[in-house]
């Protein structure tokens, strides 16, 4: 099979399995337990905290484990939107190409008396920092800005908008959803403006079920999951150890050998964007400037459930989008955000690739891309 | 709904440079207000002289920048003025707050926090240092 | 080392661990995708649900995946006095020996509006039906009761305390926290009148980082995470998929020997309750009907940290209650609701079982126990 869907998950790295398999037999403390399987294990979480904040180019200590991507968001908006409403701050900005963990939760928001302005982008699909501006208003709680689009791999300027949000307010929160950007450029967090940013391991050859949230100290943010007193207050529930574990593996993996990452990430792009050249009536609608990892492409005339059930059949595994709603016939709201209308955006099909990802795997796909597109073409003019 | 630029440019600029922040030494009159919706205090100290001119004020506090801002314009804009005056134009403040234009009074750079009006939860966090104005000249009067 | 530790976590059975390892190697799939690789995982996770359910009682649909135990009091808690609020009802009544998940989350509610009645236990730890009959209101929304405590042990009469409240306003919603009853008793929660209750796998030799919430079918409960599809919308997120199967093969392990399994539970407490009778100064403080899982003692005049630090140098894992706040000097909120007082819930230890514990182990762990409490009682007299 060749997997071309990482922006939906990727394979755990086979380092990270080893590293996690000791949490899952002998050493299955509990991290608050104050006897020596349970030092090992919370000693085990804070190693693989300081990993992930190395990667996140933060302070160990504004790391907060979670258990996705998801609950990330769904805290980040939440906590800030809680805290900003004690203060008389109501209102949220977010863009119309979000993550449904945060359009859903801003929905949920609204639902309990949020007000929500939604920024479009422009047709290229970046949200410009001047249109963000536009809509603060003095009740603004927080602005939520991705950082990579997950289906076009739009990269958005995330560190000048938070300079410029928190020039005009400081009160205001910047959060930023850096599930994407995580495995394709150098978060530098701490370094920003950003108060909140939300990262998943599964989405960097980590396991599934660990995500994490930063919270930069001292912001004003409120912890929404109460219980024990885990991850200093700021997320309650026995940890998931051996995720953990794996996020800080997976983490530290990636910090490791950078630049020799985003070359062969680069490299895979390259091969992949000329390739489709060769099929006719392709447009590539994802930017040239994007992140390395996914390519978006309308194949006109051709219907991607059509051509998507073909490549399975093929053994090629891409996706029409976000996978959390593939599920569903909506067509990508990315798209029509971005202007396109509904039959372009049920002509596109994602591909997404990782540092796992072969050139050879590569050049297979787009031969067999190019083998069912004919064909599909060929039995429309047929009928 | 924008606040016009100009007057955000004036509102951050208090914030980011406070006038008359600190305490003053000697036996001023002090008062402590917090704004119970969000926790946020702010202590205020006035000094009135013998013909009941504002001597001096200064304020402390943690705060979101409005209400930081609005401390500081306060301060300043009271600064110098009899009690009386001063009083009167508190209550054109709080007016201005329920949307109600300025009339009588010269708002000078106050006219900045007029968009505050138009968002009621933060109305309190423009009006708190003025609530405290208001406390300590009251205070003032009960002490003679 | 002779872990006694259980309801803190128990260890993760090796058959569960075999059945996990697929789902973190080659089987990575994302559940939603729906090419080959994302059906197989799909199907795993399915499989799971329905092995959940029939350890729980209830229909396959109505057992929803979460991070864990306290996610899921979380969520139900919320979820429930979000759908009462909209229905005019704000008004939770619980008890004073919930474990913090509950505790907490009230105390969250509370700071944004709800009203909350916390029911005292009586002397002997059980929470009266009529007690919390006594606090219902036309305005309740949610009554949470626990099935099990996590600290003592105690049962408390959740089926009856359902249906008198079912009975009195069908309108209430009825949550209870079972991850300390899911070892214990079956849980038949369909054919009980209960509409929400808590699962975690990690307490049944399942993985760390997974639980469930039962929610009744047509129940007026709402969703808390939101974002993608998953789990019927009912809680957002890329499932757990490694976890989830774990945590239903650990489902399926226990049903499969129920009666071998108690039977082995009840033999461990005698064997341990007989030896401690040999220790002078010793007072059982479990009832004797309650969960063969957990045994709490108080040693006389012997502080459990003392003891605690001895028994893991001496190799024996125990604790002073709950781990999720053993980092804190707190004495037990259960013990004080109970109406001991500061210096008994110093003394207090729990001791915790599993069907993995061997009643050589508990011999073992006695005669220890029996050394340590003479030294240290010694150690007293002396100075
Ligand atoms: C941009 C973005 N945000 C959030 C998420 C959710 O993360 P998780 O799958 O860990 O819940 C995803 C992936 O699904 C994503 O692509
Ligand atoms: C009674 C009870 N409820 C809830 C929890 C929380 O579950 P988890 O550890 O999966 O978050 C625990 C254990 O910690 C518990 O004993
Ligand atoms: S938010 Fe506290 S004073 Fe404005
Ligand atoms: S009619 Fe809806 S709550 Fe009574």
């Amino acid at each position: 099979m060749i997997y071309l869907d990482n922006a939906a998950t990727t394979p755990l790295h086979p380092d990270v399995f080893r590293a996690m398999a000791p949490y899952l037999q002998e050493a299955f403390g509990n991290p608050s337990s104050l006897y020596a399987l349970g030092r090992s294990a919370r000693k085990a979480v804070e190693a693989a905290r300081a990993q992930v904040a190395a990667f996140a180019g933060c302070k160990t200590g504004d790391i907060v484990f979670t258990s996705g991507g998801t609950e990330a968001d769904h805290a980040a908006m939440v906590g800030a939107w809680l805290a900003g409403r004690s203060q008389g701050r109501n209102h949220i900005v977010t863009t119309a190409i979000e993550h449904h963990a945060v359009l859903d939760t801003c929905a949920f928001l609204e639902s309990l008396g949020a007000q929500v302005s939604y920024v479009a982008p422009q047709a290229n699909g970046v949200v410009r920092v001047e249109d963000v501006l536009a809509h603060l208003r003095p009740d603004t709680a927080v602005v939520s800005v991705m950082a990579v689009n997950n289906e076009l791999g739009t990269l958005q300027p995330i560190r000048e908008l938070a300079a410029q949000v928190k020039q005009r307010d400081p009160d205001v929160m910047v959060h930023t959803d850096c599930v994407q950007a995580a495995g394709v450029m150098p978060l530098a967090l701490g370094d920003s403006q950003v108060d909140l940013a939300a990262l998943s391991a599964h989405k960097v050859h980590g396991p599934k079920g660990v995500g994490a949230l930063y919270v930069r100290e001292g912001t004003r943010w409120r912890p929404v999951v109460h219980g024990g007193n885990q991850e200093h207050k700021r997320r309650a529930g026995t940890e998931h150890v051996a995720g953990i574990v794996g996020f800080g593996a997976a983490a530290a993996r990636l910090s490791a050998n950078w630049a020799g990452h985003l070359a062969h990430l680069d490299k895979l792009r390259d091969t992949f964007v000329r390739g489709l050249a060769e099929i006719p009536d392709v447009q590539v609608q994802s930017p040239p400037e994007g992140a390395p990892t996914i390519v978006n492409v309308r194949f006109l005339g051709v219907r991607n459930d059509r051509l998507l059930m073909r490549l399975d059949l093929a053994g090629v595994a891409a996706s029409a989008g976000s996978a959390c709603t593939a599920g569903s016939l909506e067509p990508s709201h990315v798209l029509l955000a971005c202007g396109h209308d509904r039959e372009v955006a049920q002509q596109s099909v994602r591909f997404s690739f990782s540092e796992l990802t072969t050139a050879e795997e590569i050049e297979d796909a787009i031969a067999i891309i190019a083998r069912e597109i004919s064909q599909l073409r060929q039995n429309r003019s047929d009928s | 709904m924008q606040l016009d630029d100009l007057y955000r440019q004036v509102i951050m600029d208090h914030y980011q440079h406070p006038r008359n922040q600190g305490s003053i030494e000697g036996d001023a009159l002090s008062v402590d207000l917090r704004n119970p919706s969000c926790g946020d205090e702010i202590t205020l100290q006035l000094l009135v002289n013998a013909q009941g001119v504002v001597e001096d004020v200064r304020f402390r506090g943690s705060g979101c920048s409005i209400s930081m801002a609005s401390a500081s314009m306060m301060t300043e804009a009271v600064k110098g003025m009899p009690v009386d005056k001063a009083l009167e134009l508190s209550k054109e403040f709080r007016a201005m707050m329920r949307g109600v234009p300025p009339e009588e009074v010269d708002m000078g750079e106050l006219e900045a926090l007029s968009g505050v009006s138009k968002f009621p939860a933060r109305i309190k966090c423009a009006t708190l240092a003025w609530q405290a104005l208001e406390k300590a000249v009251r205070s003032e009067d009960e002490a003679e």
